[in-house]
């Protein structure tokens, strides 16, 4: 049940000045809200993230492949019924097969991935400004109750329109 | 499980390879004669009888969806007065590699132990790609449930189904027929006799243009006839490896047909 | 949201109970036949052989339901008297055949042969169960493709001692 | 500015979202009348026709006999083409990170989506026993028996169930952000819906970094994805050995036709956006020149690989190659077709040289429709000459279609205008977000 | 978390969902199906298990031997029977689809009265003993009144076996001598010709099977004439069944017919003149000297008018083919000639026929193995000798009043006559017409009374087939399936007329039914042949032996061997002019010539569906009738394939679609016959045209044949009526596909046997 205080900017840079000196200041929990992506602008504030979807997206063609094959070829041998005098474990076709769920699967676990990274869905309420869907950026720094204050001033200084104490649940 | 793989793996030393299928317990064939054969159509009649095949009427022959699963093809040569007509019965040829068989996506139309390619009627959803990859057009949909007027019904053979609206169907080689002799053949502790099973068309082929046999069996009718110079198979160059064997007809080429001495 | 989602669990749920119920307890499995007749007193008490009846199973596709002769010649003497006889009797004195409702349906598609299944020496029971126990006769088995192909598979060798020869074959059972 | 302009520059954030929002909320009459007009072409000239077939048979169509393939699978082949560009557009574009994207894609993936489902109905419609279709599913049985999975058909049920799956994600996906912005800025039901929607979307960083991340990886994933789709369907023709179908050039000829109707078909339907949801601010003239410099290309692509099937089938000589040919270009009311079909995808695509022209959203919209109607019949006559000049001349049938074949066609416009007309209402049609970045980042310092 | 609203939403949605599920499951049973057993057990009869009784074939008058597949009482298919010489378990298309005669939905299946106005086709249903009743009081009020029994005439179609004699014994009893027998192909001509030519008026047996040079003159023998399923496998023999020596056919006829397609050459002759041509050959032959009978000389004098310079310029057909073909005919041992249908449908039939008995005799193929083998004459009990004659009589009488009493038995003379001979109105005349038919045809719907008969599968009977295979074979007919409809067999039905008649006539037919006839006939064959040539020592074995085998060889009655043609007056009988056609070739430009179609013949299986969607060999033409036409011809009056045009003689006209067949001559056209009834079941009402119906009325005086190959016709297109022809092909050009791929004869005999 810590507390947080949330800065709403118009302007990017300003915001990201802010957030900038609240992590020098040893802000360290500090999230933004913006109606945009803002991609490397935040990265130098905030520090870059590592992308960890990409090995979801790995593991889901990997496991997409085999489960492809697997199909194609277990199926086949299960009940072994010859047409086109092809050879009932046929490579080619089974290829096909396994490119298409090869990309089922990487679609799915690229899913997975960004469901458990981006922590969605969360219908839970949190901390939210609906002014960050449509054009202010904002910036939630969570504080103990001593630094409200200060944390505040540092927005309302850098130009933040309007900066509210809120509580987290 | 490891009983399971290793089931698998047994499967898949057999049947990785193309060709497996030509160790089948028959191979059977027909040999047609096209020197023998007149038109006459009886084979159609015989097919349309042990099949239940259905009538569809005038107005559906129009629109060229007749269901007679063997047809003469009739073509012809040159002009008047030096017209030559050739026919040629074609039923499925039961192709070793059928490209229906693998255009099937649930497995309705396959090669069977008999190296027949059969259709699995009840299996069958109609996507009509079997018919649309047959090279000889033998393949033939049922676009309505047909209807036999009172008491023509009565006709229908018991051994045959009665396939349903939206399923495909072809000739079968009279797989019924087989199915009874190897029944006999099993009930008297012997193989299948040359000659035993005769499909309906050769049945009833009034010139004896037609010869039905296992090509497995090295002392068969076909086995020899088919190793007349005379033989060719339809359309030989798409390799889809036909079991029905023609043999040529002999004729004089069109344009010389009249004046020689 | 919550409660759609909730709906259409419960939805589906019971739909499949449902289905399932009717598959089990509503089974067409036994049927009401026009004369009572009572397999366990038949086969089981009096021990008449199953082909003593069903006199084709060995000779044809079919197993043949015996006819009315049969069943007269019998009970011309044996308990005449009794109410389901009777009904026998007014059958063959009507000269109608009795109009036996099927326990094993197959579909037309089907192609089982009796005869080869008795002659590889599978026994009556195996498919129609203990019918000398049924007092009315049920259907044991699905008569299903699954169920068919058991035996053609694996199963056989415990029923007969060897493998079906082209037992998956779909031509083999279909036609 | 880093990019090129393609809006005006004066739109301001809270705009975008009030345009948006305006046109899933506020709609007139001519709305309704539209939505009802096609939900009764799909009930009387689909669904209705549809039941008939499917008691009758489908002998109420006009196949035969050896032509088993008609108007259906021509529909399902068109269909698939138009869903080629949207997904595929936006996945190149976004990946080339070309701007002008931005405020078509949305549509242009729905558009996709819901020309995959058309398309996939056809499936079901074009089958003898529709009843059925779980049979092409695999899934464990107690008949034992599974699925045939060298069967081009097969391809076609995981390629075609991968695509739509995919493409359905990548819609929704791309489109949280903003259902959360609409979530924002509505009442009611509405804020019930995109509440569920939107997953809970905040817009904070991290769920912008995944965001971007995922979005990045179902592109990737999206584009050999759509180029195998239409290969796949391709090869339902070309795995035959039917002459004038199997040919080696199909897959490519295939997809590049895809991509062709695709665009020509997004070009139509940004006319019609635009104009009838009034936000020419977001589509702009810019947007048709660069469709139509896409459109140009494609079309001059389509076009060489047209002639080299003709020329190679020409030169081969071969009479099974002959005659299918002849038959397409030289045989009423083939030829006709033929040769409306080269006019409307080669000769009138030309236009779209001038930049004047490719400009003007008129031409735009006529070409466009041409090329649709084009590849219409493209499809069509790749079936329909094909199938009936088959190996042996004795079964040489020509085919014309049903009265329940065209209206179930007709139905199928209808079918993909009805999914249109509800997407428009129920989804942000232009991508707010993506819009905004257009915009431009606001700074206070300029030059960024 | 759940409110009660809530919950009693949920259980309905459960209520809902379980219904629907177990709604599901009820429809996804199995249809429960009723199982009823035998009352009695039939006895042979094994459930599931085919049965096959033999039987005779009676869709044409080849009388084939055949086996019928019964399964619980149902005839699923008929075989030929394999133990039959004729034809030797083969069998052709129409006598396959006689299952469909049997099945037919549009049998008659009660007597029937006639309600209405004559012709009108309303009848209303009686039982059996009304129609007996009406038919022997009929029958009984002609023979007390006046002793009319010279009124009533009996015309059947051709019936060979033992009916025949029974009914020749009713009507004689009841004191008439109208039997007649008719039937439009009856080869009367053929008849005529060899009983000139030969002394004997039998159908020969043609051994085509060991012929080198088949020399056929307008027979279609491989389709439909006279025995086509022997003939062809005697063709498929004679081309592939010798290794390495493969017969030679030519085919002599103005439309390239089933036959003429398969054969090597075809001569597209002008019609009427392939008698002239048959002796333009033989003096060809008498020429280079290749007869060798002492009468040579008398022969080259009575033929030196027939020079092949002259024929040449009568038939169209070069000199030096002519010759060639001579020296073809002469020199391959055995040949054969061969004068079908085509030729003996010419006014002068029998002429032309001669002329083809003429070349056999001189190329010395008259009893030769491979040549023209005589059948023994005495075998056939038919009827049917100059009977077409009588049927002209018949048609004066009927219209004269005559007649007061007919009695018709499968037989359609108002189809099968032309219209010029107002047969019809004829027919009209009589007061009172019984007839005893399975099905509602042109004919039968005249009648008062109908009677309906049994088809040959559900009857007792029996067939002395003519032609034979060089000696004489009875084939038995045995009910194969017990009668589908409340019918009767014929025999029987005048058994109970007599019955009711009493007196005499009973005296003279005094069995009990047919069968007891038969068998009591069989029984005086057997008497007489036992141990001759019978080897079962009870009659009831070689009964039973009988229907199982199907037929049995009879000992010949005469074993006349005729090998010589004597020059004596032959010249009376050569032809001298081509034959003659109605009509001038001003206004009327093409020969009319008709052919039997090949699956309904004389008409009579265009009530069978299985032969009316049988696509046409020549022409794939199915559900109708066309005109054939050259292409060029049709070309230069602007008719497409399958237009409508108008087909005008003389006596009227006809509309039928046009098919451009190239295997015609320019100047001729030709239609099948078969269709066109007005009546004959819902398969045949309303097909198409009767060709027959514009033929002028001729007969020929000395065979009473009806010409077919008679008029002129005139051409001309009918823009107005939408051509309703339908053909199942596609193209019949190959395109170089190489789909029928051929050898040369060259090539063949160098590949030896291994061909």
């Amino acid at each position: 049940m810590g507390k947080a205080v949330l800065g709403l900017f118009t302007y990017v840079d300003d915001m990201l000045a802010a957030a900038d000196k609240l992590k020098k200041s040893g802000f360290s929990d500090v999230t933004i809200f913006s109606p945009i992506p803002l991609g490397h602008e935040i990265e130098h504030v905030l520090g870059e993230r590592k992308n960890y979807v990409k090995y979801f997206t790995f593991l889901g063609g990997f496991t997409g492949f085999f489960v492809g094959t697997l199909l194609a070829l277990g199926t086949a041998a299960l009940y072994v019924l010859p047409r086109g005098g092809r050879a009932i474990f046929a490579v080619t076709p089974t290829v096909i097969i396994s490119y298409e769920t090869t990309i089922l699967f990487g679609v799915f676990f690229t899913l997975m991935g960004f469901v458990l990274f981006a922590k969605l869905p969360s219908y839970k309420k949190k901390i939210y400004d609906p002014e960050v869907s449509i054009d202010s950026f904002g910036l939630l720094v969570d504080v103990s109750e001593a630094d409200i204050n200060d944390v505040t001033k540092t927005l309302k200084e850098s130009g933040a329109n309007e900066v509210k104490t809120v509580e987290e649940k | 499980m490891g009983k399971f793989l290793d089931k698998i793996l047994e499967r898949f030393k057999i049947y990785r390879i193309p060709g497996y299928y030509e160790k089948y317990d028959h191979k059977w064939t027909m040999v047609i004669d096209l020197d023998r054969c007149n038109g006459c159509e009886a084979c159609v009649v015989a097919c349309n009888a042990e099949n239940n095949v259905p009538v569809v009427g005038k107005e559906e022959c129009g629109n060229k969806r007749t269901l007679n699963w063997i047809r003469i093809e009739r073509y012809v040569e040159g002009e008047y007065p030096n017209v030559k007509v050739k026919f040629i019965p074609i039923m499925c040829q039961h192709c070793g590699k059928a490209p229906c068989e693998t255009a099937c996506p649930v497995y309705a139309t396959y090669h069977n132990q008999d190296g027949l390619n059969v259709q699995v009627y009840n299996r069958c959803v109609g996507t009509f790609t079997c018919a649309t990859y047959c090279p000889y057009d033998v393949r033939r949909f049922n676009w309505f449930t047909y209807k036999r007027d009172e008491p023509l019904n009565q006709q229908l053979n018991p051994d045959v189904t009665v396939r349903e609206m939206g399923v495909m169907e072809k000739c079968t080689f009279c797989i019924q027929r087989i199915r009874a002799a190897k029944d006999r053949a099993k009930d008297e502790n012997r193989s299948i006799r040359d000659g035993e099973v005769q499909p309906a068309c050769v049945q009833s082929c009034p010139t004896g243009a037609m010869t039905f046999g296992d090509m497995n069996d090295p002392d068969s009718k076909v086995f020899k006839l088919a190793k007349s110079q005379r033989k060719y198979k339809l359309l030989e160059e798409l390799n889809a490896d036909p079991s029905v064997i023609y043999l040529k007809r002999v004729m004089k080429d069109g344009s010389s047909a009249t004046h020689e001495e | 949201m919550k409660k759609v989602i909730l709906y259409i669990v419960v939805g589906v749920a019971t739909f499949a109970i449902g289905y399932n119920v009717n598959a089990v307890y509503f089974s067409d499995r036994s049927p009401i036949q026009p004369i009572a007749f009572s397999h366990k007193i038949h086969a089981g008490d009096n021990n008449i052989p199953c082909m003593y009846c069903h006199i084709y199973a060995d000779k044809s596709t079919v197993a043949g339901v015996p006819n009315v002769r049969k069943c007269i010649g019998c009970h011309k003497i044996i308990k005449q008297d009794a109410p389901e006889i009777q009904k026998l009797t007014d059958y063959w004195n009507r000269k109608e055949p009795i109009p036996w409702i099927k326990v094993h349906n197959l579909p037309d598609y089907v192609y089982f042969p009796h005869k080869r299944h008795v002659k590889a020496g599978v026994h009556c029971q195996t498919c129609h169960g203990d019918v000398a126990k049924m007092d009315v006769l049920t259907r044991v088995s699905s008569l299903k493709m699954g169920w068919c192909l058991d035996c053609h598979t694996n199963g056989a060798v415990a029923i007969i001692g060897r493998e079906v020869k082209n037992g998956k074959d779909c031509w083999t059972c279909h036609k | 500015m880093a990019h090129q302009q393609h809006m005006k520059s004066d739109i301001s954030y809270r705009e975008v979202n009030e345009d948006v929002v305006r046109t899933m909320t506020k709609s007139g009459v001519g709305y309704y009348i539209a939505l009802f007009l096609s939900i009764a072409g799909v009930v009387f000239l689909w669904w209705l026709p549809w039941a008939y077939q499917i008691y009758t048979g489908q002998g109420v169509t006009g196949l035969q006999t050896p032509v088993f393939w008609g108007i259906y699978l021509t529909n399902f082949i068109f269909w698939i083409g138009i869903s080629h560009s949207g997904t595929l557009l936006s996945a190149i574009l976004f990946i080339t990170q070309t701007p002008w994207r931005r405020s078509i894609y949305r549509s242009a993936e729905a558009m996709t989506f819901f020309s995959v489902l058309t398309a996939a109905v056809f499936v079901f419609v074009h089958m003898g026993r529709p009843w059925n279709f779980y049979w092409t599913m695999p899934y464990p049985n107690q008949r034992q028996i599974w699925l045939n999975f060298q069967s081009p058909l097969m391809f076609d049920v995981f390629a075609i169930s991968t695509y739509m799956t995919a493409s359905m994600i990548f819609l929704y996906f791309g489109s949280i952000p903003d259902l959360a912005a609409v979530r924002d800025r509505v009442t009611g039901w509405r804020k019930e819906l995109y509440g569920a929607l939107s997953l809970g979307w905040r817009g904070t960083d991290a769920e912008w970094h995944w965001l971007n991340k995922a979005y990045t990886f179902f592109a990737v994933l999206i584009i050999p994805l759509a180029v195998s789709v239409h290969s796949i369907v391709s090869w339902d023709f070309a795995l035959s050995k039917v002459p004038g179908l199997n040919k080696t050039i199909f897959a490519p000829y295939f997809v590049v036709g895809a991509i062709y109707s695709g665009s020509a078909g997004i070009v139509t339907l940004m006319v019609i956006l635009r104009k009838t949801l009034r936000i020419e601010k977001y589509i702009t003239t810019n947007h048709f020149d660069k469709l139509g410099m896409l459109l140009l290309v494609m079309s001059l692509l389509w076009s060489y690989i047209n002639v080299l099937e003709v020329f190679t089938g020409w030169y081969a000589d071969t009479s099974f190659e002959n005659e299918a040919l002849k038959y397409r270009m030289f045989t009423p009311p083939y030829s006709y077709m033929f040769w409306l079909m080269i006019f409307t995808n080669t000769l009138m695509p030309l236009l779209l040289i001038f930049r004047k022209l490719r400009a003007s959203i008129l031409i735009s919209l006529i070409v466009s429709l041409g090329i649709n109607v084009g590849m219409w019949i493209e499809r069509y006559l790749i079936i329909t000459t094909s199938l009936p000049r088959k190996f042996l001349p004795y079964m040489w049938h020509d085919y014309s279609p049903s009265l329940t074949e065209i209206s179930m066609t007709i139905g199928s416009f209808s079918f993909f205008v009805m999914l249109f007309l509800l997407f428009i209402k129920l989804w942000p049609s232009v991508s707010i977000y993506e819009v905004k970045e257009d915009i431009g980042i606001p700074m206070k310092k300029e030059g960024h | 978390m759940l409110n009660r609203r809530d919950f009693l939403k949920l259980v309905g949605v459960g209520g809902a969902g379980a219904a629907a599920g177990f709604a599901l499951g009820e429809k996804s049973k199995n249809p429960s199906a009723e199982l009823i057993p035998y009352l009695v057990p039939p006895e042979d009869i094994i459930p599931g298990v085919a049965n096959w009784y033999t039987s005779v074939c009676a869709q044409c008058s080849a009388g084939c031997g055949i086996i019928v597949r019964v399964m619980e009482g149902r005839a699923k298919k008929i075989e030929g029977n394999p133990l039959h010489p004729i034809n030797k378990g083969k069998l052709c298309a129409r006598g396959q689809a006689s299952l469909q005669a049997l099945y037919n939905p549009d049998r008659i299946k009660n007597p029937l009265k006639r309600k209405g106005e004559r012709g009108k086709g309303e009848f209303q249903e009686i039982t059996w003993e009304q129609g007996i009743a009406m038919l022997s009081e009929n029958l009984s009020s002609l023979r007390n009144n006046k002793r009319e029994t010279e009124k009533l005439y009996l015309l059947t179609s051709s019936i060979r076996g033992h009916l025949n004699s029974f009914l020749e014994n009713f009507i004689k009893a009841y004191g008439s001598s109208n039997y007649l027998q008719y039937e439009l192909f009856q080869h009367e001509n053929l008849l005529l010709a060899n009983n000139i030519a030969f002394g004997q008026d039998t159908l020969p047996y043609y051994d085509i099977e060991n012929t080198k040079f088949l020399l056929s003159l307008g027979a279609d023998f491989l389709n439909t004439w006279v025995s086509p399923v022997n003939y062809s496998q005697g063709y498929g023999h004679m081309r592939q069944g010798r290794p390495g020596i493969r017969g030679k056919v030519v085919q002599i006829e103005p439309r390239l017919s089933l036959t003429g397609a398969n054969a090597d050459e075809w001569v597209p002759i002008k019609p009427g003149t392939e008698g002239l041509l048959a002796l333009g050959m033989a003096y060809a032959i008498l020429e280079q000297g290749y007869y060798k009978g002492r009468d040579a000389q008398e022969w080259k004098n009575i033929l030196n008018k027939y020079h092949p310079k002259d024929v040449a310029v009568l038939t169209e057909v070069d000199e030096r083919r002519i010759r060639a073909l001579a020296k073809e005919f002469a020199v391959n041992k055995p040949s054969l000639a061969i004068g079908g249908e085509n030729v003996a449908s010419y006014e002068n039939g029998a002429s032309q026929l001669i002329a083809v008995n003429i070349l056999n005799h001189l190329a010395g193929n008259i009893g030769k193995n491979g040549g023209v083998i005589s059948n023994p004459k005495g075998a056939s009990l038919s009827n049917r000798r100059g009977a077409i004659k009588k049927i002209t009589a018949f048609a004066k009488d009927a219209s004269n009043g005559k007649i007061k009493t007919l009695i018709l038995y499968n037989a359609n003379p108002v189809f099968t006559t032309p219209k010029t001979m107002k047969i019809e109105d004829a027919i009209n005349n009589i007061p009172f017409i019984v007839s005893l038919s399975g099905s509602m045809d042109e004919s039968t719907a005249m009648a008062d009374l109908i009677l309906p008969t049994h088809t040959p599968l559900e009857d007792w009977g029996d067939d002395f087939a003519e032609p034979s295979v060089g000696y004489s074979i009875a084939t038995v007919m045995q009910p194969a399936v017990s009668p589908v409809f409340n019918t009767r067999n014929a025999g029987d039905i005048f058994i109970d007329v007599a019955e009711k008649i009493g007196g005499a006539i009973k005296k003279e037919v005094p069995w009990n039914s047919f069968d007891a006839f038969l068998k009591d006939s069989w029984k005086k064959i057997y008497d007489k042949n036992k141990g001759i040539v019978i080897q079962e020592t009870t009659f009831d074995e070689f009964w039973d032996n009988l229907l199982a085998k199907g037929w049995w060889r009879l000992p010949d009655i005469s074993s006349l061997k005729p090998g010589h043609i004597s020059t004596k007056g032959i010249n009376v009988y050569l032809q001298k002019e081509p034959s003659k056609f109605d009509g001038d070739d001003k206004n009327y430009p093409f020969y009319l010539c008709l052919y039997p179609h090949s699956g309904y013949l004389d008409g009579r299986g265009a009530n069978l569906p299985w032969l009316q969607e049988m696509p046409d060999p020549m022409t794939s033409v199915v559900w109708g009738v066309w005109v054939e036409m050259n292409p060029k011809t049709a070309q230069g009056m602007g008719i497409k394939n399958g237009d409508m045009v108008s087909v005008e003689s003389p006596y009227g006209n006809i509309n039928i679609p046009a098919y451009l067949y190239p295997g015609i001559r320019p100047d001729t056209v030709s239609i099948p016959i078969g269709q066109g009834h007005r009546l004959y079941g819902r398969y045949a009402a309303d097909r198409g045209v009767n060709p027959i119906e514009i033929l002028p009325f001729k007969v020929d005086p000395r065979s009473g044949a009806i010409p077919l190959n008679s008029t002129r016709v005139k051409i001309t297109a009918r823009r107005d009526a939408p051509g309703n022809m339908v053909k199942m092909e596609g193209s019949t050009r190959e395109f170089g596909r190489k789909i029928v791929e051929t050898v040369t004869p060259d090539e063949f005999s160098k590949m030896g046997m291994e061909g």
